[in-house]
C-alpha cells in the first residue's frame, strides 16, 4: 500500500475533506473554522473549497452552535462542531449531555443524531487551569456518546472518518500536543472501526494501556524498560467508548500486570474505569494490583517549573511499571 | 377577537383543534390524580390559542421543537393522540416506545423534533433545523416554543443571535404565560415585554394576545413567510396564561385568585366558542357534535393506552445507540 | 441527648436556618427559593424570616446565577446556590467547574470561593432521563470541588452546615426520594465533619459501600444477609471529596470482600473510582474481586415497566453480595 | 477628543497610565518573542484607553473582572507590574505564585477579581460582586470588562437580565475591537451596535470611541455614578481595536492592512499625546520624564521577574482546597 508521510493535524484535515467530498450532508462549524482555517490551521482553504455553507465561522456561543449542530443532525445533516478547547466543554454539556446523548433513548429510537465533536485536549503548553483539561471522563460517563481518542495520524484520519460516518454522536478528542506530529498514512482511502484498540508494542511483561498523547509516554517508557530486560505491551485504546475489552483482556492474561497511563486527573477518571473492570473480570489473572499513572489531582499549573510535575511523565510509567512487576 | 373574515369552517377547525388540546390535558390531569400517571405533567390548559395558532400557520413539512408543557403543541402538529397518551402511560405503543414519557414526545415525521425537560433547550435545536434546511436548500421553516422563562436562558440569546445573523428560516414564538413555575417574568426582568429583545438581533418583534387563536395565526403566518422568503427569523410573544398549576399538583401560592379569574374569562377556547356562535347562531349543534367527536377520541385514545402493553424487560438496553448497541452498553 | 424526629427535607431547611441566623454573609439563590419557597418546600417562609435580600429567586439562567454566587463568593459571602435538578448543572457546568473549583489555585491560593451548591439528584420518580440523573463522578473529577451525599436528615443536617462554613465550593447533593424520609437529629446544634464515613451497620463478612440512597438500599439487602447468615458491614461514606479512606481500608482488612453501590450509571462512576483505589491500596486483603452495583449504561427510562430495571434495586446488592462471596 | 476641560496634571496621569499599559504589553510580546515567557500572551496593545478611562473612574474599593486580555485592565486598577511580569515567568513572586499566568491575574486587595480564560465567563463574577455590596450594604462599584465577542455568550444575556432586574451597582464596558479573534461582529451578528442590546435588559446603553480616554472616563464616571445611586447597571460599547494579533503569533489572515493602517492612525496614545502637546506644548519635557520612568519601571519588573525564583516542587500541590487540603488532592 502506498504510503505519505504527514501531520496528525494534516490528517484531521484530510479526514474532514473527504468526507465533505463524499457527503453533501456533512458540514462544520464552530470558532474560527472558516477565514482563520482553524487556529490550529486544519481547516485552511475549507472555506473556499466547500463555501461558507458548510464551513460556518460561529460567534463565541458553544452551547447555541453545538444545539444548532444537534437540531441539524436530527435533520440528517452530518455537522462536525469543533469546540475550540476541551475545557470549554463546561460551557455547553447541555446539548452533548441532556439532548445529543439522550435523543435516542427517550424517542425510543425514533431520533437520531448523528454529529461529531472535534475537541483539542491535553496539557503540556503551560495553557494554565482553563486550557490544559483532560475531560473525556465527563463524557464516558454519559450513555449515548462515543468518545475516541486517536494519538497517531493514521488512527486519527481513519477515525475521524468514521466517526462522522456513525449514527450517533461521538466526541472526537484531539491532542494540541500532537497536531505537530507526524506519521505514514495510506495514500489511499481507508476506514477505522470505531472500539477496535490496537497493540502498538508487544510484550510479555505487563500491560500498559493508553490512549491520545499518553500513548507516546508509554512507548517512550516501553523503550527504556526494554533495555532492562522489562518487555511492556502497549495498547492505545484508541476508543473508549466502545470499548475493546477483548484486547485488553488477551493482554492481561498474557502479562498478569497492568498499568493504565492517562493524561487526565486521577480521580474519576477513565483508568479508574478500566481498572475496575480488569478488576471484576480478569481478578484471578493478576499477579499484581492495577496501577493508575495519572495527573495529579489538581487543576493544571502554568508555571513551567510546575506543569510538567503535575501530569505523566515518561519516568512516572517506568516507575509504575516496575512497582507493578515487584 | 376579530374572527369575521374567516369562514366557519375555518373557525370550526381552529375550534376543533383548541378543544382537542383542552379535553387531552384535562384528561392527563384527571388520570395524572388517579394514579394512571407516572413522573410530572404539564399542562398547557389556557394556553391552547398559541400551539394552534402557530401549527395552523405551518405546512406539514415544516419543524417545530415544543417544551416540557408540550402536548399542546405536539397536537396541533398533527400528534396522534393515542400515541401520545400511551406514551404518557409508559407504554410501548407511546410514542417513544414509553422511554420517554410526556416531556419527550416527538414524531419527525410529522415534524416534531421533541420535546424538552431542559428549559431553553429547544431554542439551538430549531435554529439548527432551521440551518438544515438553509444547507439543504430546502423551504420548511421551523418553529421553536419556548416560555417566557425560557427567554432569559442563555441559549435564548445565543440562538436568535445566530438565526438572525444567518436570516435562518425560524420563528421564535414565545408562550408567556406571565409565569417560570412560581417566578413571574415581571420579577426577574427589568422589561415589559420579551418581543422587546428582538431589538438586541435586529429582527422583528410582535406582541400578539395569545388567547386569541387568530391573532396568533396571522402574526405567526406572517413570520413564516417571511422566514421562507430567506429574510430571518421573527420573535413572537403570546401573551397567555395557564390555567392549571405548573405540574400536577402545584399549589399555586404564587398567584391570586382575582388573577386566575380574570385570566379564566379570557380563556381562549371560551372565547372562540361564543364568537363563533355570535357570528354563527346556527352553529350549535355543529360544535356539540364536534365536541363529542372529540371527546371521544380522547377517550379511545384512553382506552387504547390503557390496553396497550408495557415495554419488554429487554427494551431497557436498546435504542441507547444507534450502531454497535450492545456493546457500548455492556462497558 | 435530647432528639427529635424530623424529616431530610426539614433538616436542610433547619440547616440553612441556622446558619442564616449565625452568618448574615449566608444568602440563598435559585430558581423558586423566594415566594414559593423551594419546589420541596424546603425554604418556605425564608423570604418572610430572612428578607427577600438573602432569598433571591432568580430567573431560569443557572450559568449565570452560579457565577454571580461566585463572584459573590469571592467577595466574601457564603452563597447557598440550589440547582433544581442534578440534571441541569449541564447548563452551568463552567462557574463551578472552571470558576469556582479552579479560582484558589489559579490565584496562588490568592481568592476563595466558599459556595455550596444544593442540587438534588437520584432516581425512581419516573421523571425520565434528564431528571433522573447522579452525575456526582462529573464534579469529583475536579479538583477544588468537595462533594457530598447525605442519606439521612442526621447527615444532611449536620453537614449541610459544614458546607456552608467550608472555606471551598461544596456541591451538596441530596435526593429527590430522601426528601419524605425521617430520622432522629439532636435538639441542639451539632457539626458533622466533611470526609468522615458513617460504618451503618457492622458486619464481618463484606463490605457494601454507598452513597445517598443507596446506603438504604445497602441497608435492606443487609438484612435479607443476615438472615441467610451473611454479616455484611454497610458503609455510607457521606462525603465523596474528601474520602475517608481509613474507614475504608479497616472495612477492607476486616472483611476482604467489597461490593460498591451506586444510583449512577456505571461507566466512569464514583464506585470505579473507589474500585481502584482499593485494588492499587488494599490488593493483598481481597479475597474476591470488588463488585461494582450501579445504574445500566443507559439514559434512565420512563415507564414505569422500565425504569426500575435501570438502577440498583435491593436484589441485585444481593445477589453482587453473594457472587463476592463465592 | 476634547480634552480642553482637563488640566495638564490629569491629562499627563492618564496618559502615564495607558503608557505604562503599551510598554507593558509590546515588552511581553517581546519576551514572548525571545522565548522568555510560556503559554499564550493576548496583548492590549491599542486599547489602553478603555482600561485607564474605566480605571480611572473608579474609587479604589471598587471591583473589576479583567478578560483573557486583561494585563491592561489589571495595571490600570493598579496591579504591580513586578508581580504581573513575574506572573508571566511562572515566577513564585508572581501574583499567583506562578500558578495562574497571564490570564488569570488576581489581587483582591486592589479589587482585581481575576482575569479569565473563559469568554464571558466573568460577567456573572461582575454581577456577583455587585450583589454581594448589595447584601453588605456597602457602596462598591463593579466593573466588568468584556470583548465584543463575549456578548454573544448565555452569560451575557443572562447577567446582564439579573443585574438590571436587581438594579445591581455594576457597570458593563465592552471592549468592541471589532473582532473575536479571526470572526468580526458585523459577520456573527445583525445589529451594528452591542450597547443597542442595553434595550433587551431596559438599562441604558451608551457608544464611546474606545480611543478617546476622556470620552471611555465620561461615560463610566457617569454610569458609576448611577450605580451608586442605586439605579443599576449601564453598558458601555467602548469601539477600539488591537493593533496585534489575538496573541503572539496570530498571521492576521482576517484583516486588511489598510484597517490596521487607518486604526493605528487613530492609535489612542498618539492622539493623547498629540493633543496634550498641541494644548500644553511647553509639556514635551514632561513627557519624556514620564515615559523613561515608566521604561525604566518596566525593566525593572523585568528584570524582578528574570531574577525571581520559580516556585518549589512542592507548590505543585497547594492551594487547591482552603481547607482540608492534603487529603482532598491526594485521593
Ligand atoms: C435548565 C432548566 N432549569 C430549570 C428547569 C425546571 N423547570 C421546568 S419548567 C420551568 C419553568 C419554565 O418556565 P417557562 O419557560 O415560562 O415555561 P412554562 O412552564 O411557564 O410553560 C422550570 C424552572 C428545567 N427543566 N431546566
Ligand atoms: C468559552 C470560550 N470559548 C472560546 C474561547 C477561545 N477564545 C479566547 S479569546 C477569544 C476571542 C474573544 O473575543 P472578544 O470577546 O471579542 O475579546 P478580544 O479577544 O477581542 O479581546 C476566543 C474565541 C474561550 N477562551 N472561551
Ligand atoms: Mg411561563
Ligand atoms: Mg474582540
Amino acid at each position: 500500500m502506498p504510503m505519505k508521510e504527514i501531520t496528525y493535524s494534516q490528517a484531521i484535515s484530510e479526514a474532514l475533506q473527504e468526507e465533505m467530498l463524499r457527503d453533501k450532508n456533512v458540514f462544520l462549524l464552530g470558532e474560527d473554522v472558516g477565514v482563520m482555517g482553524n487556529v490550529f490551521g486544519i481547516t485552511r482553504g475549507f472555506r473556499e473549497k466547500f463555501t461558507p455553507a458548510r464551513v460556518i465561522d460561529t460567534p463565541i456561543s458553544e452551547s447555541g452552535f453545538t444545539g444548532m449542530a444537534v437540531g441539524a443532525a436530527l435533520r440528517g445533516l452530518r455537522p462536525v462542531v469543533e469546540i475550540m478547547y476541551i475545557d470549554f466543554l463546561t460551557v455547553c454539556m447541555d446539548p452533548i449531555v441532556n439532548q445529543a446523548a439522550k435523543t435516542r433513548y427517550m424517542s425510543g429510537g425514533k431520533l437520531k443524531a448523528p454529529l461529531v465533536i472535534r475537541v483539542p485536549g491535553g496539557c503540556g503548553r503551560r495553557n494554565a487551569a482553563q486550557h490544559s483539561q483532560s475531560l473525556e471522563a465527563l463524557l464516558t460517563h454519559i450513555p449515548g456518546l462515543k468518545v475516541v481518542m486517536p494519538s497517531t495520524p493514521y488512527d486519527a484520519k481513519g477515525l475521524l472518518k468514521t466517526a462522522i460516518r456513525d449514527d450517533d454522536p461521538v466526541a472526537f478528542i484531539e491532542h494540541k500536543l500532537l497536531f505537530a506530529t507526524k506519521g505514514l498514512v495510506p495514500e489511499e482511502e481507508y476506514l477505522i472501526p470505531l472500539g477496535k484498540a490496537e497493540v502498538k508494542r508487544q510484550g510479555r511483561d505487563v500491560t500498559v494501556i493508553a490512549t491520545s498523547r499518553q500513548v507516546l509516554t508509554a512507548l517512550e517508557a516501553a523503550k527504556i524498560l526494554a533495555r532492562e530486560g522489562i518487555e511492556a505491551e502497549v495498547i492505545d485504546l484508541r476508543s473508549l467508548v466502545p470499548l475493546d475489552w477483548d484486547t485488553v483482556l488477551q493482554s492481561v492474561i498474557k502479562t498478569n500486570r497492568v498499568v493504565i497511563v492517562q493524561e487526565a486527573v486521577k480521580r474519576s477518571g477513565f483508568a479508574a474505569e478500566l481498572s475496575a473492570q480488569i478488576m471484576e473480570e480478569a481478578f484471578d489473572y493478576l499477579d499484581a494490583p492495577v496501577m493508575r499513572v495519572a495527573a495529579l489531582n489538581v487543576p493544571l499549573p502554568f508555571s513551567p517549573a510546575l506543569e510538567d510535575l503535575a501530569f505523566p511523565q515518561t519516568g512516572d510509567v517506568v516507575a509504575a511499571v516496575k512497582q507493578a512487576l515487584r | 377577537m376579530d374572527v369575521n373574515k374567516y369562514n366557519q369552517e375555518t373557525i370550526l377547525k381552529f375550534y376543533k383543534e383548541m378543544f382537542r388540546i383542552r379535553t387531552f390535558d384535562n384528561m392527563a390531569a384527571k388520570l395524572f390524580s388517579q394514579g394512571f400517571l407516572a413522573g410530572n405533567i404539564h399542562t398547557c390548559v389556557g394556553q391552547e390559542a398559541t400551539a394552534v395558532g402557530t401549527c395552523q400557520a405551518l405546512k406539514p413539512g415544516d419543524f417545530i421543537t415544543a417544551t416540557h408543557r408540550g402536548h399542546g403543541q405536539c397536537l396541533a402538529k398533527g400528534g396522534d393522540p393515542k400515541l401520545m397518551m400511551a406514551e404518557l402511560f409508559g407504554k410501548a405503543s407511546g410514542y417513544c416506545g414509553g422511554k420517554g414519557g410526556s416531556m419527550h414526545i416527538a414524531d419527525i415525521g410529522l415534524g416534531i423534533l421533541g420535546a424538552n425537560g431542559i428549559v431553553g433547550a429547544g431554542i439551538p435545536l430549531a435554529a439548527g433545523s432551521a440551518l438544515a434546511s438553509r444547507i439543504k436548500g430546502t423551504d420548511e421553516v421551523s418553529v421553536c416554543f419556548f416560555g417566557d422563562g425560557s427567554s432569559n436562558q442563555g441559549t435564548f440569546h445565543e440562538s436568535l443571535n445566530m438565526a438572525s445573523a444567518w436570516k435562518l428560516p425560524v420563528v421564535f414564538v414565545c408562550e408567556n404565560n406571565l409565569y417560570a413555575v412560581s417566578v413571574s417574568f415581571q420579577r426577574v426582568s427589568n422589561v415589559e415585554y420579551i418581543a422587546d429583545r428582538a431589538v438586541a438581533y435586529g429582527i422583528p418583534g410582535a406582541i400578539v394576545d395569545g388567547n386569541d387563536v387568530f391573532a396568533v395565526y396571522e402574526a405567526v403566518e406572517q413570520a413564516v413567510e417571511r422566514a421562507r422568503a430567506g429574510e430571518g427569523p421573527t420573535l413572537i410573544e403570546c401573551r397567555t396564561y395557564r390555567q392549571r398549576g405548573h405540574y400536577e399538583g402545584d399549589p399555586m401560592v404564587y398567584r391570586s385568585k382575582e388573577e386566575m379569574a380574570g385570566w379564566k374569562m379570557r380563556c381562549p377556547i371560551t372565547l372562540l366558542r361564543s364568537e363563533l356562535l355570535r357570528i354563527y347562531p346556527a352553529c350549535d349543534v355543529k360544535l356539540l357534535h364536534i365536541e363529542a367527536e372529540v371527546s371521544k377520541e380522547i377517550e379511545e385514545a384512553v382506552d387504547f393506552a390503557k390496553n396497550a402493553p408495557y415495554p419488554e424487560k429487554g427494551d431497557v438496553l436498546t435504542d441507547v445507540y444507534a450502531m454497535d448497541n450492545k456493546r457500548c452498553v455492556c462497558r
